[in-house]
């Protein structure tokens, strides 16, 4: 079976998945305490007033219907073409479409998020590797004893001594906001700042959203890195004792080709499911991370909405982090079956 | 005879003196160590009220943030209470916290992943979907959205952790029956007719255990921090109570302010606990682990 | 001068729980065109011996003392990237298990172009890929199936890309590391004699290991039975057959059946190979020997000669044993 | 010098984890095998070789560098010379333009009809304009100005008021401004009012203030209410009075169907300032800028004296206080921690300006069960909080003890409280010894708070207080949170036994406050006609001597009922960069823009 047809397959064995999870957020979501609708209504409870808003947030229909509301709503296309977002119901406290304000709120998380893995992933590789190629030696501990600690500490700790030593003491780097408040962001094109800037071919802002990425982005991959050291070092070690490894070194073949071409190759594979994985927990660093960094993206917002009790916000940033982390693990199996053989069988 | 074997095999694995530890080597070590330090925290929490300076919950026992100095070895925070007392009683709630999400997971997990794998068929596969729906979502987005919704306390915050917790129990379990039990001595004892309960408790639970154990560690350790991040944003527990999360997250609001003793000792404190685990975990997956063992 | 000599020859094993020498005291040597059989049961260090032939010796084995000389060139102190001129175009190894001797997320073509184009870098890739077809073609493989991975062959069909490797440089010795233990009866047959008229076409010289001792008798100019590290035997093919000295020789032999004789009685070795990590003193084998003597537990026997060119470790061939009859 | 030395440690005991983390495990590592030394030693030999070669190859490398070096330095050079003019043109832009940043957020919208929320009002406040606003620095808020009314008289009854507006006032699209403007601004708040429940309108009642509005002439209004109300004045300066443009704030509904529930029409108004850029994420701003208005009708004498004001949110005050520490911003404005403002008080670089504070927080009691539906139970809780201990621990001293729901400097403002006094155990000890509570049966109840920052450090009150209640002996209490919504929700399901609430003034007039006594939508339960009769007859008189009266018996009851009480007013103080001026920090807690400028 080809790759086409192991793609499709895999893309049909998703759709499963994801309305699991969107019945999962959903029953979670409705199995809980108080009435949000009164909520609304602080000074004047006007009974008549409640029941209209009820009906206007589908919410004085049975459970069944709701959850069909919410699934159709998700799913129509001429909707998404109209607003250019889905339609996730709306906000109880503002009544504006969550669908936007999530939409709005994504892409400084998605930024922050690609470029802490980015470093996690690039950091752990790298240090996993030369980790394997010494191993047992000083060097390949301290590595192991620096995956262990980063494990170890609260995202947002790391994140607050970083604010505290480069930010404060040193002030060298902004402690909070994705631009320093001098300069104008760039015009929203994709949303992020650094693509958006350059862009509009404009350095002074991309320089500047690029410095107040770097603490955010360093504290939330250090904390990732750990897992890819670990990961990185014990699948090379792996490989780097299978056969291949050392039929290759007796074909009298590089140092540099054996460790790359043939031992990270092979050890890359769970590396690369591992990325998917860590993905959705790098979101949920997002959250903390947003939160000490006052970066404007959708943890932020699910924190502020949280004291709202904004039950359908939070319930629809949750359902585009669970969105985003499927179509991730899609992209991640599809790229494994792309870079392993054997898969397509 | 197949039976006893094995038994002897898991507690030569799970219970092993330190002695058998340290011939292990490095990861020996690394569990032995793990363990000290959780042991000295839980003492020292549990002994904490007594052996506290000054009344952890007093404020103005001293200025509002002193520097660490000879009275206050670990300084003030900003409402004078004495930070050194705060750390050694502040332990209880990520403790508590945790302990009870891992009972949870454990209690729901394990039978869950046993039952499920055992039955296998529709039931299996069905199960296994499910859990793998949760398990691929951001974990901390799905504790934040129930700790929100249920409010803040401890058994909430361990009821939002389990939930996030409970696939990892069960993913192992699973794939750990569906490799044991089509080992002979499994097949030998259901042919000899045992019913499917002792099969489940005397053949393959005890299998599952080392990697369960594992999980365990590592579930302790997640918690704790995850327990940590909750308060962070405000979905910890009632405030008069001494807690490191609190602790760490009130200091941030003096960051700014240069007072770094507020926040650096519970975090550090956090860090160790959470460690502690970590390494406990590690090395024992790594004595499991042969592969590695060269 | 001989292609190869090893000259007392010891590897060790640093491991956590102690030192342990794997190969020790190894010497012999081995002209162009000649085939050495290297026999034992496993454990016995002779696929550490024959690594250490291309210096990869694996972690945490080292080279502890002696000589390896290629073309008279001394290889235990060679820098690393002169090895790597060394490997697989003078020496060629092949691995015993090929379902994981091959990169699998390699195509076989990419194999045969990265060999070649390593060790001769003037040369084309395409030209490359014609040569590798070519030897596919002289293995008895389809040309155009270099295009696949190497989960889409078979055992058999592996193991004989893994000979092309080896021979595509055609270099003057290859080492085959029982090269034939994970495949099936049949196809072992094959694969030993394809390896055997290669040899003869390109004038190599080859080293078998192997712990089957009837392969090595049928296919080998010279002999060395090895147990424990230790050297025990050493002899031509015929003289071992005729005139095997060594009591673990002589009960390797019994153990092989034998067609002609129909009422033969196989006796199996009693006991087990010795802990490695604390070896008997003495000679390695006498725990296991019927015709062990007082000074064998103490003293560790010499290599004796007994004959041309047949070398035997064992007291019952010298004077000291016989003076402690 | 001494952070340096912070910084040292700080370091160290981050360096210190992974250090010491990972030596020990390589310590137990030789322990257990020696040979990895050997290992060491090898791998050591090889880099040290790797090392020269790499030397080698460096010294190349600083040759060919050797040799651009000219280049290079012509391209700095003229780099420079571009990055200069860049600073120059910068520099001339800085002066008409104040960057402003804030905790807080436009919770909805800014249509007056339905904002309710502090920074909505603010930035409303900035581009709009009402009939009548107080005078900057007011000191009892009581002193009104003309705005778009130049002149105004009321009819003896309080219940007629006549207004004269401003004459050629223009719109931003040209419209010139008239009594219809007036008339359809009033009509549509109150016919918003079903609608939009939250809305300020509602809240404040306009409603069963305001009978109608009628026209008598181009640039004549008249307000009939329906009783009279000596604080209309107060009620027309606030934003909710905000004049509007009917063609671009329509009558249609704020529908909770149509999607845009903010409803924000910056066109509309004719303030100071226009509202050139709005952007939100999520439901939080991320920028708003403020151009001047050229049409404003007091453009003349100089308003506003900046030509743009920018606004920068952040998520919490100590990263606020960062970013004003570090210039990055001209001006702080509401939420900068008071640590953090002593902090910068001694801070060179740095104005700090202080100003009266007219927010109060107050304790309220659920009187429909017990313990607090006996009134000495409540007096005797009331007789021992320690306000000023908490005000000098969590306020540091910047927010002041409140022994009145009217905060000083207002009319009616009194000390009645003070009868109960602060921590008077003894009063407290008897009063509850006469219900049976003593050291061991102590009177014990749950102490809310509200935990999502919705009022300032809420917790560290919540926590002071417990602390001064338990040191009578005879009282324990246990601490419970909820965030904002859940907390009112809370409220309004009437479970919280005690709770700690905070109110802002809509307009300041202590007819702003008192009524809080009673107040339904509080839900404490607690009812008395007198109270009410005596505010009703503070509304009715203009006579302020009489007021004060009227204000000081009903504070007087309050301190026998104790239904609710007062516990601290905050102060306000702002952050600027030295080269601020024209901050007005009055007891309005507005803060008017269009008066600050740069002084060079």
């Amino acid at each position: 079976m080809g790759l086409r047809s192991y793609v499709i397959t895999r893309v049909l064995l998703t759709i499963p998945t994801l309305l699991l999870l969107l019945t999962m957020v959903f029953l979670v979501m409705r199995v809980l305490p108080g009435d949000p609708v009164a909520l609304h209504f602080e000074k004047r409870a006007d009974p008549e007033q409640m029941e209209q808003m009820r009906r206007l947030l589908g919410m004085d229909k049975p459970l069944w219907a709701q959850y069909f509301d919410y699934i159709s709503g998700l799913v129509d296309i001429n909707y998404f073409s109209a607003h250019g977002y889905p339609n996730l119901g709306r906000s109880m406290q503002s009544f504006e479409e969550v669908g936007g304000q999530v939409f709005s709120a994504f892409p400084a998380t998605l930024e922050l998020a690609i470029y802490s893995m980015i470093i996690a992933s690039a950091m752990g590789i790298l240090l996993g590797v030369i980790a394997s190629k010494s191993y047992n030696s000083f060097l390949d501990h301290l590595i192991r004893g620096f995956g262990t600690v980063t494990y170890a500490v609260p995202v947002f700790f790391l994140g607050i001594i970083l604010q505290l030593i480069f930010g404060v003491y040193l002030h060298w780097l902004p402690t909070g906001l994705r631009i320093n408040p001098s300069v104008t962001p760039p015009p929203t094109i994709t949303g992020l700042y650094t693509v958006d800037s350059l862009l509009q071919g404009n350095f002074v802002t991309f320089f500047e959203s690029l410095r107040a990425l770097i603490l955010p982005s360093l504290t939330l991959g250090f904390i990732l890195s750990g897992i890819f050291i670990r990961l990185t070092r014990t699948n090379m070690l792996e490989t780097l004792h299978l056969d291949f490894v050392t039929a290759a070194k007796a074909r009298g073949l590089k140092e540099s080709t054996v460790t790359y071409d043939y031992a990270l190759r092979n050890a890359f594979l769970p590396i690369l499911t591992m990325m998917g994985l860590q993905f959705a927990m790098l979101l949920g660093g997002a959250i903390l991370t947003e939160t000490t960094f006052s970066w404007p993206g959708l943890g932020r917002y699910i924190v502020q909405r949280i004291n709202f009790r904004d039950y359908t916000a939070i319930q629809g940033a949750v359902v585009m982090f669970g969105l985003f982390v499927a179509l991730v693990s899609l992209i991640v199996d599809i790229l494994y079956a792309y870079f392993d053989p054997r898969i397509r069988l | 005879m197949e039976e006893t074997k094995i038994k002897r095999s898991i507690l030569a694995r799970i219970v092993p003196g330190f002695a058998s530890l340290v011939k292990k080597g490095p990861s020996g070590w690394m569990v032995i160590i793990g363990i000290i330090i959780v042991l000295a925290i839980v003492i020292m929490t549990g002994i904490g009220p007594w052996i506290a300076p000054y009344d952890p919950s007093a404020s103005r026992v001293g200025g509002i943030r002193m520097p660490p100095n000879w009275q206050f070895p670990l300084g003030t925070n900003h409402l004078g209470q004495d930070v050194l007392s705060r750390i050694l009683c502040g332990g209880s709630i990520m403790l508590q916290v945790s302990a009870l999400s891992v009972l949870l997971c454990f209690a729901i997990g394990v039978p869950l992943g046993l039952f499920s794998s055992y039955v296998g068929g529709f039931v299996d596969s069905a199960f296994s979907l499910v859990i793998d729906a949760v398990y691929a979502f951001p974990g901390l987005v799905i504790a934040i959205a129930i700790a929100a919704m249920l409010g803040p306390g401890v058994v909430n915050m361990a009821l939002s952790i389990a939930v996030v917790y409970i696939p990892s129990y069960f993913r192992i379990v699973r794939s750990q029956v569906l490799s044991i039990k089509e080992l002979t001595y499994v097949e030998a004892a259901r042919s000899v007719g045992a019913k499917w309960y002792t099969i489940l408790s005397r053949y393959i639970f005890p299998n599952v255990i080392p990697s369960i154990v594992v999980v365990i560690t590592i579930n302790f350790a997640d918690a704790i921090l995850t327990a940590a991040g909750l308060t962070f944003i405000g979905l910890g527990v009632t405030y008069d109570i001494p807690d490191w999360g609190w602790d760490l997250t009130n200091g941030w609001k003096y960051l700014s302010s240069r007072a770094w003793w507020i926040i650096t000792f519970p975090g550090l404190m956090i860090i160790l606990l959470a460690l502690g685990f970590t390494l406990i975990g590690e090395g024992l997956s790594e004595l499991l682990n042969p592969k590695l063992q060269r | 001068m001989p292609l190869l000599e090893v000259d007392s020859l010891a590897v060790d094993y640093r491991t956590g729980r102690g030192i342990v020498h794997a190969v020790n005291d190894v010497s012999f040597f081995l002209e162009k065109g000649e085939t050495l059989g290297l026999a034992g049961e496993s454990g016995s260090g002779k696929s550490t011996l024959g690594l250490s032939i291309i210096r990869l010796v694996p972690y945490p084995g080292v080279i502890g003392k002696g000589q390896i000389r290629i073309d008279g060139r001394d290889i235990v102190a060679l820098p690393e990237h002169e090895m790597q001129t060394i490997r697989g175009r003078k020496v060629a190894y092949v691995f015993q298990d090929p379902m994981i001797s091959l990169n699998p997320v390699k195509k076989i073509g990419g194999h045969f172009v990265e060999l070649i184009r390593t060790h001769e870098p003037n040369v084309s890739k395409k030209e490359a890929f014609e040569r590798g077809k070519t030897v596919l073609q002289n293995l008895g493989i389809q040309p155009e199936r270099i295009n696949d991975y190497p989960h889409q062959f078979s055992g058999g069909m592996r193991q004989r890309i893994m000979i092309g490797l080896a021979i595509a440089l055609n270099p003057d010795l290859v080492i085959a590391d029982e090269p034939t233990t994970a495949l099936d009866v049949i196809v072992q047959a094959k694969i030993l004699d394809l390896l055997e008229s290669l040899r003869k076409t390109y004038q190599m010289a080859l080293i078998l290991i192997s712990h089957d001792l009837s392969i090595i008798l049928e296919r080998c100019d010279k002999i060395i039975v090895m147990y424990a590290g230790h050297m025990v035997e050493y002899a031509d093919a015929t003289e071992l057959h005729d005139r095997p000295a060594h009591p673990y020789t002589q009960k390797l032999l019994q153990s092989i059946p034998n067609v002609e004789l129909s009422d033969q009685k196989l006796t199996a070795i009693p006991g087990s190979p010795p802990d490695m990590l604390n070896p008997p003193n003495g000679c390695r084998f006498w725990p296991r020997c019927s015709y062990a003597m007082e000074i064998c537990r103490v003293k560790e026997p010499s290599l004796i000669g007994i004959g041309p060119n047949h070398l035997v470790r064992c007291f019952l061939y010298s004077e000291e044993g016989v003076q402690s009859e | 010098m001494w952070n340096k030395v912070e910084v040292a440690i700080v370091v160290l005991v981050l360096i210190g984890i992974i250090v010491s983390s990972g030596t020990m495990i390589y310590a137990f590592n030789t322990m257990s095998n020696l040979s990895t030394l050997t290992d060491d030693v090898t791998t050591l030999t090889s880099n040290v070789a790797n090392l020269t070669s790499t030397v080698r190859d460096l010294a190349t490398i600083t040759a060919l560098m050797a040799q651009n070096m000219t280049q290079f330095s012509k391209a700095l050079a003229d780099l420079q010379a571009r990055l200069a003019s860049i600073e120059v043109s910068l520099a001339a832009k800085a002066k008409e333009t104040i960057i402003v940043g804030t905790t807080d957020s436009v919770e909805l919208t800014l249509d007056p009809a339905q904002a309710y929320d502090y920074f909505g009002w603010c930035i409303m406040q900035q581009i709009s304009a009402t009939l009548v606003s107080v005078a900057p620095n007011s000191t009892t808020g009581a002193d009104f100005e003309p705005n778009l009314a130049q002149s105004w008289n009321v009819s003896s009854d309080l219940l007629t008021w006549d207004f004269t507006l401003r004459q050629n006032v223009t719109f931003p699209d040209g419209t010139v401004f008239n009594a219809t403007h007036v008339k359809n601004s009033f009509d549509r708040a109150i016919y918003l009012i079903p609608s939009i429940p939250e809305g300020a309108p509602a809240g404040l009642e306009y409603d069963k203030i305001i009978n109608r509005t009628d026209i008598l002439d181009t640039y004549k209004v008249r307000f009939v209410l329906n009783f009279p109300f000596s604080a209309f004045l107060g009620i027309l300066s606030c934003r909710a009075s905000a004049i509007v443009d009917p063609t671009y704030a329509p009558w249609t509904q704020v529908n909770y169907t149509a999607g845009n529930a903010r409803g924000s029409t910056p066109l509309a108004f004719v303030g100071p300032y226009y509202l050139s850029t709005w952007t939100r994420v999520g439901s939080s701003d991320i920028e708003i800028k403020l151009d001047a208005n050229p049409h404003y009708w007091n453009a003349a004498s100089g308003y506003p004296k900046t030509k743009h004001i920018i606004f920068r949110f952040y998520t919490d005050s100590s990263t606020l206080r960062l970013a004003i520490e570090a210039g990055d911003i001209d001006m702080a404005f509401r939420h900068i921690s008071p640590t953090d403002a002593l902090d910068l008080n001694v801070n060179p670089n740095v104005k700090v300006w202080w100003g009266t504070g007219a927010f109060v927080q107050y304790l309220c009691f659920q009187e429909k069960r017990a313990p607090f539906n006996d009134k000495r139970v409540r007096v005797a809780v009331a007789a021992a909080l320690n306000r000023s201990s908490m005000c000098e621990t969590v306020f540091l001293g910047l927010s002041d003890p409140l022994y009145s729901i009217i905060p000083p400097g207002m009319l009616g403002h009194t000390e009645a409280f003070k009868k109960l006094g602060d921590a008077n155990y003894t009063y407290t000890k008897s009063l509850l010894a006469q219900l049976g509570y003593n050291e061991t049966n102590k009177l014990t109840f749950e102490l809310w708070y509200e935990s999502s920052g919705h009022y300032p450090s809420s917790a560290d009150q919540a926590l002071l207080y417990k602390e001064a209640l338990e040191a009578s002996g005879v009282i324990s209490v246990t601490l419970k949170s909820a965030t904002w919504a859940s907390y009112k929700l809370n409220r309004d399901n009437e479970i919280m036994d005690a709770y700690v609430y905070g109110w802002y003034p809509d307009y300041v007039d202590p007819d702003d406050y008192s009524f809080l006594y009673w107040a339904s939508w509080l839900h404490t339960n607690y009812q008395n006609a007198t109270q009410g009769a005596l505010y009703d007859q503070a509304r009715a008189t203009t006579n302020l001597t009489r007021r004060s009266e009227l204000y000081a018996q009903i504070d007087n009851m309050a301190v026998e009922q104790c239904s609710v009480v007062p516990l601290y007013v905050s102060s306000a103080w702002a952050v600027t960069k030295p080269t601020i001026s024209g901050i007005c920090l009055d007891i309005t807690q507005d803060m008017r823009y269009w008066l600050i400028y740069i002084s060079s």
